[in-house]
């Protein structure tokens, strides 16, 4: 459903990345780690399409979800706007959410740049099991604080592009090194597809398993346009899925099938 | 005051004149969490074709200055697929059904129309207009021996009312309307989308893979007012028109330009709930010009200095 | 690093690659207090007929979602006074001057040349695309051979180079472009304005009072990409762009795409210094990119899945 | 010239109407009554062309100038939703404004509706003289309070469609039945169409002189675009003026020259 909700907060988390509480009560009580919103940046309908914004913390009693996003161009500039009062159409929540399994132990979410945001909600939700976070900036000043993951008493590994926070290289280089990707019980992964083929690849051959979650340009986020196509391998042959409503979270060997 | 705003068209009576537009509404089970499909006109679903369809790679939409294009490539399950499992269900539904198809040749059309011909749907909405895919469709539709060719053949297969769906990428579009209502059409639908690219300056690569796409949404909304208007003109079958409409008043536009029926496409993206408020609008402006029915709208455009 | 916006066309080199498009930047005197003329490349001015002409009642502009409809009807002077009063006053300044022609006849058109040959401007835009007069002009550009008779006339009757201006309101603008290419035409300009209408639902009547207009602006811009490709890949001769272009990242498109030149002419309205602020960025893009001279770009787009 | 502009107050003057103060100095001091502004009303550039609003006041020392505007549709409709202390992107001041010659005595002021807003400027700037205003609004609700006329010592005659404030009916029937038309030096008259008509008819009548604000569609506000072309019944004939540069304001009888 789409609601006119309403911004509560607004926060500049670091150079271009804003949190926003949002109060709407059906989706703060609905939200699962992993799905998303659909949001309209522009109060005079000046942009006619939705964004999509991963929901990356939800507080069904306070009737507030959060959202965290980077200013990538004009859509996410407007959103940046936004003021406490102010009232926000978002629809959501959409697409199926990471699976989670009440046995699982030990797991890992690998995330870069804004990837990291729906992870957090993971980790939030995902309760007192043992968790490595291994998360991807290009610099440190990107870094941003996830209350979730800061919170949660993780193992965070943390790397950079240029080495001015953690390790400097990708963070698929830390979760190679510093650990066996095979000994979770799930790997998370969300991030700019390369990182995620890579990891994915890396659990693969540790004989691991993990989710991804991708990203695709939306029309109408909720399934009924196809334009958000994406390319699954499953044992009954190639399926074309979409990310907005099949996914946004696949079976990592699915989407990526190819890896070595 | 009560009003009627039931339209007929070839004999299919619509509540409302308000019609979900192919490829943006799916088969209607998305958007039936956000509306009550009884509440609509009809829909015409995604473009089928004979076969099932992966459609074309992604990025398949861009965002331009109030449009967007598209180019999805007419991915579906096949007209096989759509009867099995998608009539049924939309079935329970009392919005009229049209099944908007697309083929590679002649053949396909003739085919798909045999096969529908003896599906529970009301219409069919022969696509000729598809920017998005490398053979068929809109190369049928650029000219008026093309669109005469394959209307006939539907019309030849099927005694399902044939609406056919006119690209604006013409330089005359009553001459393929009229060459529609030759080959036997009951109606047309205008428009489909006018073919544009968008450059990423720094890739200098279209945004779509597809490299082009199909323009819809407000941005077009003039062009397609006038292709209306022009058609309405040229022909005697109704018309039922689409291009960017967001509201009642949009909507209206094309009626008194000359449509009988309108479709509500790109803006389904924007609000879900558009096709709804505009069938609401609609009513609402009847009652407020003191109007009974909607038919007398239709086409009732007085033109400046005549 | 210096850097080269320079362009040539026809033998006639710009200072940069921005000219100000016909019928939107007058003959120059009213922008010339917002920006140094000295700055642009070029402009056309105001679309020319051989007499005088009084152009259609109003309302002769609509606002339409990211874009707008005029219908102005080439009000204008007549050719003689353009020479007799505004050429002077416009040599005083650096940027190359494009004599916008339109004719109801073959014959207008080739007194017009033979006229403008004699004066003192530098290029003659052959306008065989306006949509708002009732007679001649686009009715030459809707089809090859009227382009092609338009052309090879006005070749003959002046040594300007010659720039024909084409209408997208066709179903295969490379048709067109190569039709002027085969005429003799040493460039060709695109888009010029894609017919439309708006209807007041209040008083069932058009906006305009001509009924039609053109539609201009960013809402154009997609389809004026494409057809530049398109163009680009038809024709040897070179192409000015244009069609809803506002910033230099809009008007880099055009140019990768295959434009040599680019006109801004909606935009002017909302920024009276656009076009200076065009020419600016693309400047600021040659420097960024490393890029020395502006030719390199022209036609480098690169397609995806090839 | 184009200027970015503060917006300094922003003042419902009744229903639908607005009275905006805009910091710009160098339109302040240029300004003469009649000009015009021509007025980006949209911050993300929603709409694409400008709308032209008279300038009622300006006040060359401050630094500020005044424009009031009704709610009509899309563009005044976001330019009531500007606060002071945003910025405004204004050309101007546009078009020739009212010509006014020192030796005039008495003069009359006739305005309907929004039109009366251009006319308060010139009763302000106008001096010590004998001025008549006659006011048509379509009820008393449109009222608006016009602190030059009001504080002027004007003789004020006003006119409501219904009747609810002043005389019921047009005021250009009390234009006629108060006043002797030919009496005033000049009478400058600013309002829809057909008011703007008649009352020059009446003054023509009379044997005096008149001067009228046009109004018409605007592209360009500056005389390059022709779309607010007028046609003008002068002693050299018929010509084309635009409404942007030419005029606003044009002698009464040359554009209603057809006027008994
Ligand atoms: C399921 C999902 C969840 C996401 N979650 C977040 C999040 O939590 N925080 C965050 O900052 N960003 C997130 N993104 C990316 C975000 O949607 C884009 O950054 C945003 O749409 C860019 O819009 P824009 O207008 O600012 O940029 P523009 O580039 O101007 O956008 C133009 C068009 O491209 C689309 N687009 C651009 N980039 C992307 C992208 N990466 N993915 C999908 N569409 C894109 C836009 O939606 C729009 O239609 C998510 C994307 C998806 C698909
Ligand atoms: C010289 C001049 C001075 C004016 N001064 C004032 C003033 O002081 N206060 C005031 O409230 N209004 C004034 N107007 C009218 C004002 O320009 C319109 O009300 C306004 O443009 C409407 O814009 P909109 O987007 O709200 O309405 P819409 O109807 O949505 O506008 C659509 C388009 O039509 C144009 N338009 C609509 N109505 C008019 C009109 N009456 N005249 C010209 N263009 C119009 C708009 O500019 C726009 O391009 C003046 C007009 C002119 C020409
Ligand atoms: C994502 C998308 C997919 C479309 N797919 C089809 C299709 O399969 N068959 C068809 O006839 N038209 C298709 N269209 C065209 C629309 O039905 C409609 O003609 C066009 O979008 C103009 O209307 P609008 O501006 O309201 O969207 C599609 C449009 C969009 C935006
Ligand atoms: C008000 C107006 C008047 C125009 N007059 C002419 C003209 O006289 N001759 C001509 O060739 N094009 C004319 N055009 C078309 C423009 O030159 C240009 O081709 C078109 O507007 C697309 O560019 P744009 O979107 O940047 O405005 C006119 C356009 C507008 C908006
Ligand atoms: S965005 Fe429409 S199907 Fe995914
Ligand atoms: S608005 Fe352009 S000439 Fe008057």
């Amino acid at each position: 459903m789409n609601e006119n909700a309403r911004v509560v907060s607004m926060e500049n988390l670091c150079k271009n990345s804003f949190l926003m509480r949002i109060e709407e009560k059906r989706i703060a009580s609905l939200a699962r780690p992993g799905q998303f919103v659909n949001v309209l940046c522009s109060r005079d309908n000046k942009l006619l399409l939705r964004r999509p914004i991963s929901i990356m913390d939800a507080d069904a009693s306070g009737g507030t979800f959060d959202i965290a996003f980077e200013v990538r161009g004009e859509g996410t500039r407007l959103l940046s706007g936004f003021r406490p009062g102010d009232m926000l159409d978002v629809m959501g929540p959409l697409g199926n959410g990471f699976e989670f399994n009440e046995s699982y132990r030990r797991i890992a979410v690998v995330g870069g740049g804004i990837g990291i945001y729906p992870l957090n909600f993971l980790v939030k939700r995902s309760g007192d099991i043992e968790i490595d976070v291994f998360m991807g900036y290009r610099c440190s000043d990107a870094v941003m604080p996830c209350r979730g993951i800061e919170e949660g008493g993780c193992n965070v590994y943390l790397s950079t592009d240029d080495g001015s926070a953690g390790h400097r290289g990708f963070i698929t280089e830390v979760f190679e090194k510093n650990n066996a990707p095979g000994k979770y019980d799930m790997v998370y992964i969300c991030g700019p597809v390369q990182m995620a083929e890579r990891a994915a690849g890396l659990v693969r051959r540790a004989g691991g398993r993990c989710q991804v979650s991708m990203e695709e340009r939306m029309g109408c986020g909720i399934g009924a346009c196809l334009v958000c196509s994406c390319e699954v391998k499953t044992k009954d042959g190639t399926l074309r899925k979409t990310v907005c409503k099949d996914g946004p979270v696949f079976d990592g060997f699915e989407v990526f099938p190819e890896v070595e | 005051m009560h009003v009627n705003t039931g339209v007929s068209i070839a004999g299919v009576r619509l509540a409302n004149p308000v019609i979900a537009a192919s490829g943006t509404y799916g088969f209607g089970r998305e958007y039936g969490e956000y509306v009550d499909l009884n509440k609509l006109g009809g829909i015409s679903v995604k473009g089928l074709t004979l076969e099932p369809r992966a459609g074309n790679r992604t990025p398949r939409i861009a965002e331009t200055p109030a449009g967007m294009l598209n180019s999805v490539g007419l991915q579906n399950p096949g007209v096989e697929a759509f009867i099995r499992d998608e009539i049924p269900w939309l079935r329970k539904y009392s919005l009229k059904i049209m099944a908007n198809i697309a083929g590679n040749s002649v053949a396909d059309y003739i085919q798909m129309a045999e096969r529908l011909d003896e599906a529970d749907i009301d219409m069919i909405e022969v696509n000729v207009s598809c920017p998005n895919v490398r053979q068929g469709c809109i190369s049928f539709g650029s000219t008026p021996a093309g669109v005469a060719e394959v209307t006939l053949a539907v019309r030849k297969a099927t005694k399902k009312p044939v609406v056919v769906k006119l690209t604006p990428n013409v330089s005359d579009i009553s001459s393929t309307a009229m060459a529609a209502e030759a080959g036997g059409a009951d109606a047309v639908s205008l428009i489909n989308t006018i073919t544009g690219m968008v450059i990423d300056v720094n890739t200098r690569r279209p945004l779509l893979y597809n490299n082009t796409g199909g323009l819809s949404g407000p941005a077009i909304r003039p062009v397609a007012v006038r292709m209306v208007h022009e058609v309405y003109k040229a022909v005697g079958i109704p018309i039922i028109g689409m291009g960017g409409i967001t509201s009642a008043e949009d909507a209206l536009q094309f009626i008194i330009a000359g449509a009988s029926a309108v479709m509500v496409g790109t803006w389904n993206f924007n609000n879900p709930r558009a096709c709804i408020e505009v069938a609401d609008g609609i009513e609402c402006y009847l009652k407020e010009n003191g109007m009974q029915c909607i038919g007398r709208l239709t086409g009732c455009l007085e033109l400046n200095g005549e």
